[in-house]
C-alpha cells in the first residue's frame, strides 16, 4: 500500500511539488512552440514527463546543495529557483538570460541557487560533480552535491573513473541516474551490458537504489534519504530513477524508434494527473485549487515568453567578454 | 550526373563502398537504427543488416579504439562520432593510437579506417558544441583528413578515404548537410587526396578555403566581381595530404592571397598555410597574407553574436579588399 | 592439495614452460645491465617476478590468438616466439630491432606471431583489442583476444568501456589483469575502490576469477579454462592474475614504497625456483637438466646482446619511413 | 637569490604558495607519497598533509574535471598530469569544460586551476610519449598557457599561475628539470603573464622561442656570434597571453626571425607566429620568416634518429644564416 502522502510532508509542501511540476510542463511545452516559431534555435531537449525526478530531488536536498545536470535541465534549474523568465531569455539568447545569452538551452548555470550547471557533453558533468564535492568537504561545508546525468551517459569512462575516485576520496555526492530507457534512439539494454543501471555500482562499492521516477514523492523520499546518507557518511550514494521523456529527444527528433504502445503505458503514468489524482483523493487540495496553480504557472511562462520576446540582444562586444577574468 | 545533398552524397558513398568491398563495416552512436543523427547512415542497416552496421555505446575513445583495432585486424571500419566536438574524448585514441600505431611497429601494420565526424559552427549550439576542430587533427603526423565542400567531393572523396589504407579523419560540415550538387554516378569516381581544386579561377588575389569556407568564399568571390575584382579560389579538399603546390602556384599568379579557415585563429592552421605562402612567394607577395578565421572565442549561443564569430562572405570580401589596398 | 603436474601436461610441455621463465627472467636481467650501462634508454619496464603470468597465459592460448599487451611485455613477446635477439636490437634502437628501432621497450609488435602490440598508455590497448576481437568474430575465424593490462589501468575510461562494449558485442576477448599491487608508486586499494580487482566485472556481466599469478601451472589451467569459455561463447571472460613485480616500475624507480618484508614475503614465492622445485619434486626434470635449461637461456641472452651492439643504427632517411602506405 | 634546479625551483613555487593560502591543494598520479614521477613534488605531503596533497587513479580525465569543479567550488586546485602525452585523455575536460566554462555560463564563475604537465622529447620514450603538444592549448581560446625556459620563471610563472584567476596550462620541459639558476628568494617574486624576455640582445635576426627552445636558441646565438652574427632571442615565458609587441618590435628592428618551436611543424603554433610577424612587418622584412620545428613525424625511439626529429642547435643556427643569406 502507498504512504499516505501527509506522512511525508506538509500540505503546502506538497501542493508545491505540483505547482513545481506543473510549472516544469508548461515551460517545456511553451519552449516547443517558441522552437516552432524560430525563436528558440539549436538543440532543444524537453523534459516533459520526467518532473517528478527535478521536483521530487530537488526537494529532497538542502538549499544550498549543489546540483549538476545535463542538457535537459530547464525545469530542474527552475524548480531550484531560476526565474522563468530569465531561463526563456536564455533560451532565446537575448542579453537577459541567466547566462546572458552565452549558454542557451543546454547551459544554464545559477551559482547563487547552487545550480552549477548544465552541461551538453554526456558524462562531462560527472567529474566536475567530483571536485565541487571535494572542495565542499575540504571547506567542511555541510553541502552535498547531487549530479544528474542520463541512462546514455553510463557507459562514458567519465562515469567509471568519477564513481570510482568519488567513493576513493570519500566524496559527498549523490549521482542520480534519470533512466528514461534511450538515449537519443538507443534502448539502455542496446548500449549497457548490464541493463539495471543501479546495479553498475557494484564495481565500486557504492550503495545505489531504484525508485520509480514518475511518483515525485517516490522520488523524495529516496533522494531524501540518500542525502542523508551521503551528509553523514561523506560517501557517495546512487539513484536510478526510471522515468520517461514524453517527446523525442529533442525538437529534431520525432522519436520513431518507440513503439505507441509503449508511449501510451507511459503516458498513463504522467507524474503531474497522477499525483494531481493524490492531491485530490487524500484531501490535500481542492480542484479550484489545483485548476488555480496550472492557469498561475500558464500566466508565469507567457510572462516569461514576453519577457524574452521583448529583451534585447547581447551586444557585440559581448563576445570578447567573461572568457578570461 | 545526378543532383543529390551532400549528406546523399555520403549515404551513396558509404552504400557503394559497403557493396563492393565486404570488409567494410560501420559503427558508431545511433547509426544504425536511429539511422544517424544527421541521417548520413540512413538505409544502410536496412540494406547490409546489423553484422555490417552496427549502434555503438556512447564511449568515444572505445569507438576509435575499436576502430584502430579492426582495421589491424583486416576490416575497413568506418566509424562516425556523433559531432567533431567528441572527438576531444577520443584525443587519445586517435592521436596516441590511430595516427601512430603504424609508424611506432616499425611499418608492420596500416590502419585502412575512416573516422567520420560533422562539424562546425553556427547553428546555436552554445560553445562544446559548435567546434572546427580540423587544426588539432592537421598538427598530428599520421592522418590523412579530408573535408569536402560540395556533394561531388563528398561522394568522391569518402570513396578514396575507405579504400586509402591510411587512417583517414574524414570531416562533414552540418551546415552543407542540405546542400545540393551534381554527382557522378559512375560507382569508381573517386577524387584523389592531395589534389586541391581551383573552383574558380581569377587573377587578383587568390582565396584558399575548405568545406563550408569554400562556398562562402565563392560567394565572396561573386559579390567582388561585381566591384572588378576578380579572385581565384582554392578548396584544399584535404589538410594532409596538403596540396602546397596548386595554393602557391596560384598566388604567384596573383600576387596576392587571403587565407579562409573556420576555425580559432591563434594556432590555427592558417598561419601554417600563410607562411608557406610567404616562404614560397616573398618576392612576388604584393601585400601580406590575410587570414580570415574564427574569433578566439568560445562559441557564445545567442545567434546574433554567434555569426559574428565565424567567417562570412562579408569578411572574407572585406579581406580581399584589404589585401588589394594594402599592395605594394 | 596441489595437482600434480603431470596431469595438466607433458613432461616436455612442462619443462618448456619452465624455459620460457627463465629466458624470461635472464632476458630481463640483462636489459637492467645494459641500461645501466647506457645501451638501453628511456624508460625500461622489466618483468622479472611476473614470468608465471605471461608463460602460463601464453601456453593456454592458440598460437594465433592475438595478445596484445602494456609496456612491460618483453618477456611476453618472446613467449609468443619473438627472437630475443631482435627483441634486445629493438631496445637497443638498432635497424634491426622488431620494429627497425622505432618503437623500443615500450612498443614490441610481431604480427606474423598474432602478438598485437606494446601500448605505453596506460589503458590505451583495451579498446583496440575488442577491435580486433570484432573483427576476427566478423571474419568468423577460430580466434579469440587476449588482452593483458594492470591494476593501475582498471580505473581508466577506456576499462570501463572496453568491458561494456566486448559484452555488448558478445566480443571474444580475454582481459587478463596482472595484478602485481602497484601502479608506479600507488598500491591497488589506494587506486581502486574495489581493490578485488576481478569483481569490478560484476557491473558488465562478466564472469571473472582470480588465480595465484606466481604458479605458472595456475595460471595456464585459468587460462586454458577461460579461452575455452571465450571460444564457445564467443563472449568475455576477465581473469586477474595476482603478482609482483621483483625490480622498481621502471629502472628509475628505486621502489621505496614497498616494505622489504613485503619484498621478501614475495621473493619467497619467485615463480621460477618453485616451479624448478616442482619439476625435480615430481621428477619430471632432473636438477641438470634445468641447469643445462639456464646455461641455454643464458647463452641466448648474451647472443642477444652481442647482435644488438653489433647492429647498425637505423638509417636517416627511416625517420620518413612506415609512417603512411 | 639561489642557484636551484627548474625542478627545485617548481616545488619551492608550489610550497610557498601553499603556504600563502589555505585554498591551494595539489594532486594527481603519483604526486604524494611517491613524490611525482619527477619529484616535482618533493616534500608536499609531508609537509601539507593528505588533505591538501592527494594521489589520484590512473583517470586523466577526472584528474583535470575535479580540478575544474574544484576551482568552481573555490578551491586552487593545481592538478599535475603526469606527462602531456596523457592530456590526450584530458581533452575532453580541458578543451570542452576548464576552457569554456566561464563563458558558456556567462561569467558566473572562474576557475583559478593549473594543470602542470611535462612534455617534451628527446629521452627515448617513443611515439606516445614524446610530444610537444603547446599548440593544442593554445588553439583553445579560454586558457592560459606557460612554459618557462629558466629555473627563475620556472617558479615565478607557476607562483603567478597559481595566483591567476584563469585556468592555467602549465607546461614544463622534462629535460630542463635538471637545469640549474639563480632564482629569487623572495616569496612574492612573481613572473608576469604576457611579458616575453628578450633574453639576448642583437641586431640581425630575432629568434622567438619558448621553453627548452629559448636555452638551444640561446646556444645557437651564442655559436653564431663566432661568426659575427649578432642574435635577438626572444623567450615568449606564455603562450597565451602571447606577448606579441615584444616579437613584432624585436623584429622591425633586426628585419628577420626565425620561429622556433618544439612542436610539429604542420598547423603548429609557429606558422601563427611566422604569420604575425609577417603581417606586422611586411614592409621591414628583409627575408621570409623561417620556422625550425619538430619534423612531421610520430617520434622515433631510436636515439640517433630521434634527435633528428628535434630542433637542435645546429637546426636553428643553419636556419639564422638561411635567413641572413636569403636577405634582400
Ligand atoms: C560525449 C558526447 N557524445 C555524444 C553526444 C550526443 N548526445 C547528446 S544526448 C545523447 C544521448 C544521451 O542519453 P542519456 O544520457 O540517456 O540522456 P537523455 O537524453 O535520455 O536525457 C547523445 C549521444 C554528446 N552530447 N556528448
Ligand atoms: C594514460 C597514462 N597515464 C599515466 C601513465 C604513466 N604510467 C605509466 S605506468 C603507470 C602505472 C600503471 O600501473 P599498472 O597498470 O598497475 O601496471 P604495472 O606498471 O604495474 O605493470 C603509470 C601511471 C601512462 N603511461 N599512461
Ligand atoms: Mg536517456
Ligand atoms: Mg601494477
Amino acid at each position: 500500500m502507498e504512504t499516505k502522502l501527509r506522512a511525508v510532508l506538509p500540505d503546502h509542501e506538497l501542493v508545491k511539488l505540483y505547482e513545481q511540476m506543473v510549472i516544469g510542463r508548461e515551460f517545456e511545452e511553451a519552449c516547443a512552440e517558441q522552437y516552432t516559431k524560430g525563436h528558440i534555435t539549436g538543440f532543444l531537449h524537453l523534459y516533459s514527463g520526467q518532473e517528478a525526478v527535478a521536483v521530487g530531488a530537488t526537494a529532497g536536498l538542502h538549499k544550498d546543495d549543489y546540483i549538476l545536470s545535463a542538457y535537459r535541465e530547464h525545469a530542474q534549474a527552475i524548480v531550484r529557483g531560476a526565474e522563468p523568465k530569465r531561463v526563456m531569455a536564455e533560451l532565446f539568447g537575448k542579453a537577459t538570460g541567466l547566462c546572458k545569452g552565452k549558454g542557451g538551452s543546454m547551459h544554464l548555470f545559477a551559482p547563487e541557487l547552487s545550480f552549477m550547471g548544465g552541461y551538453a557533453i554526456v558524462g562531462g558533468q560527472l567529474p566536475v560533480a567530483c571536485g565541487l564535492a571535494f572542495s565542499a568537504k575540504y571547506r567542511q561545508e555541510d553541502r552535498i552535491t547531487a549530479c544528474f546525468f542520463g541512462d546514455g551517459a553510463v557507459n562514458q569512462g567519465t562515469f567509471h573513473e568519477s564513481l570510482n575516485w568519488a567513493r576513493l576520496w570519500e566524496l559527498p555526492v549523490l549521482f542520480v541516474c534519470e533512466n528514461n530507457f534511450y538515449g537519443i534512439g538507443t534502448e539502455v539494454h542496446r548500449s549497457s551490458a548490464l541493463p539495471t543501471v543501479h546495479k553498475r555500482t557494484c564495481g565500486y562499492d557504492i550503495p545505489s537504489e531504484k525508485v520509480d521516477g514518475m511518483d515525485v514523492v517516490a522520488v523524495f523520499k529516496a533522494v531524501k534519504y540518500a542525502a542523508e546518507k551521503v551528509r553523514e557518511s561523506g560517501r557517495p550514494y546512487f539513484i536510478e530513477a526510471t522515468t520517461y521523456r514524453f517527446r523525442g529527444h529533442s525538437m529534431a527528433d520525432p522519436a520513431k524508434y518507440r513503439s505507441a504502445a509503449e508511449h501510451e503505458i507511459w503516458k498513463s503514468r504522467d507524474p503531474i494527473p497522477a499525483f494531481a489524482r493524490r492531491l485530490l483523493d487524500e484531501g490535500i487540495a481542492a480542484e479550484e485549487e489545483l485548476e488555480a496553480i496550472r492557469k498561475r504557472c500558464t500566466a508565469t511562462v507567457q510572462d516569461a515568453v514576453t519577457f524574452a520576446e521583448e529583451s534585447p540582444w547581447p551586444e557585440d562586444r559581448q563576445i570578447w567578454e567573461d572568457i578570461y577574468v | 550526373m545526378s543532383e543529390l545533398t551532400y549528406r546523399d552524397a555520403l549515404n551513396l558513398a558509404l552504400k557503394e563502398e559497403m557493396r563492393r568491398d565486404p570488409s567494410v563495416v560501420v559503427f558508431g552512436e545511433d547509426v544504425a537504427l536511429y539511422e544517424g543523427s544527421f541521417k548520413v547512415t540512413r538505409g544502410l542497416l536496412a540494406e547490409f543488416g546489423e553484422e555490417r552496421v552496427k549502434d555503438t555505446p556512447i564511449s568515444e575513445n572505445t569507438i576509435v579504439g575499436v576502430a584502430v583495432g579492426a582495421a589491424m585486424g583486416g576490416l575497413r571500419p568506418v566509424a562516425e562520432l556523433m559531432t567533431v566536438n567528441f572527438a576531444l574524448l577520443a584525443m587519445d585514441q586517435i592521436v596516441n593510437h590511430m595516427a601512430k600505431v603504424r609508424s611506432m611497429f616499425g611499418g608492420q601494420t596500416h590502419l585502412p579506417m575512416v573516422v567520420r565526424m560533422p562539424g562546425g559552427g553556427g547553428s546555436q549550439l552554445g560553445a562544446q558544441h559548435s567546434q572546427s576542430l580540423e587544426s588539432y587533427f592537421m598538427h598530428c603526423p599520421g592522418l590523412r583528413i579530408a573535408y569536402p565542400a560540395t556533394p561531388a567531393d563528398a561522394k568522391g572523396l569518402l570513396k578514396t578515404a575507405i579504400r586509402d589504407p591510411n587512417p583517414v579523419i574524414f570531416l562533414e560540415h552540418e551546415l552543407l548537410y542540405n546542400s545540393k550538387g551534381e554527382v557522378p554516378d559512375d560507382p569508381e569516381f573517386l577524387v584523389p587526396f592531395g589534389k586541391a581544386n581551383v573552383v574558380r579561377e581569377g587573377s587578383d588575389v587568390t582565396v584558399v578555403a575548405y568545406a563550408r569556407m569554400t562556398v562562402l568564399a565563392l560567394q565572396a568571390a561573386t559579390e567582388l566581381a561585381k566591384e572588378g575584382i576578380s579572385c581565384e579560389v582554392i578548396d584544399l579538399r584535404t589538410l594532409n595530404p596538403l596540396d602546397v603546390e596548386t595554393f602557391v602556384a596560384s598566388v604567384r599568379k596573383t600576387g596576392r592571397a587571403v587565407v579562409v579557415e573556420e576555425c580559432w585563429r591563434t594556432a590555427g592552421l592558417g598561419g601554417d598555410l600563410a607562411h608557406r605562402i610567404h616562404e614560397a612567394c616573398f618576392d612576388t607577395l604584393r601585400a601580406p597574407v590575410r587570414r580570415v578565421a574564427g574569433l578566439d572565442v568560445p562559441m557564445p549561443y545567442s545567434r546574433e553574436i554567434e555569426k559574428l564569430c565565424i567567417p562570412r562572405v562579408e569578411t572574407i570580401a572585406a579581406a580581399v579588399r584589404d589585401v588589394l589596398a594594402a599592395s605594394v
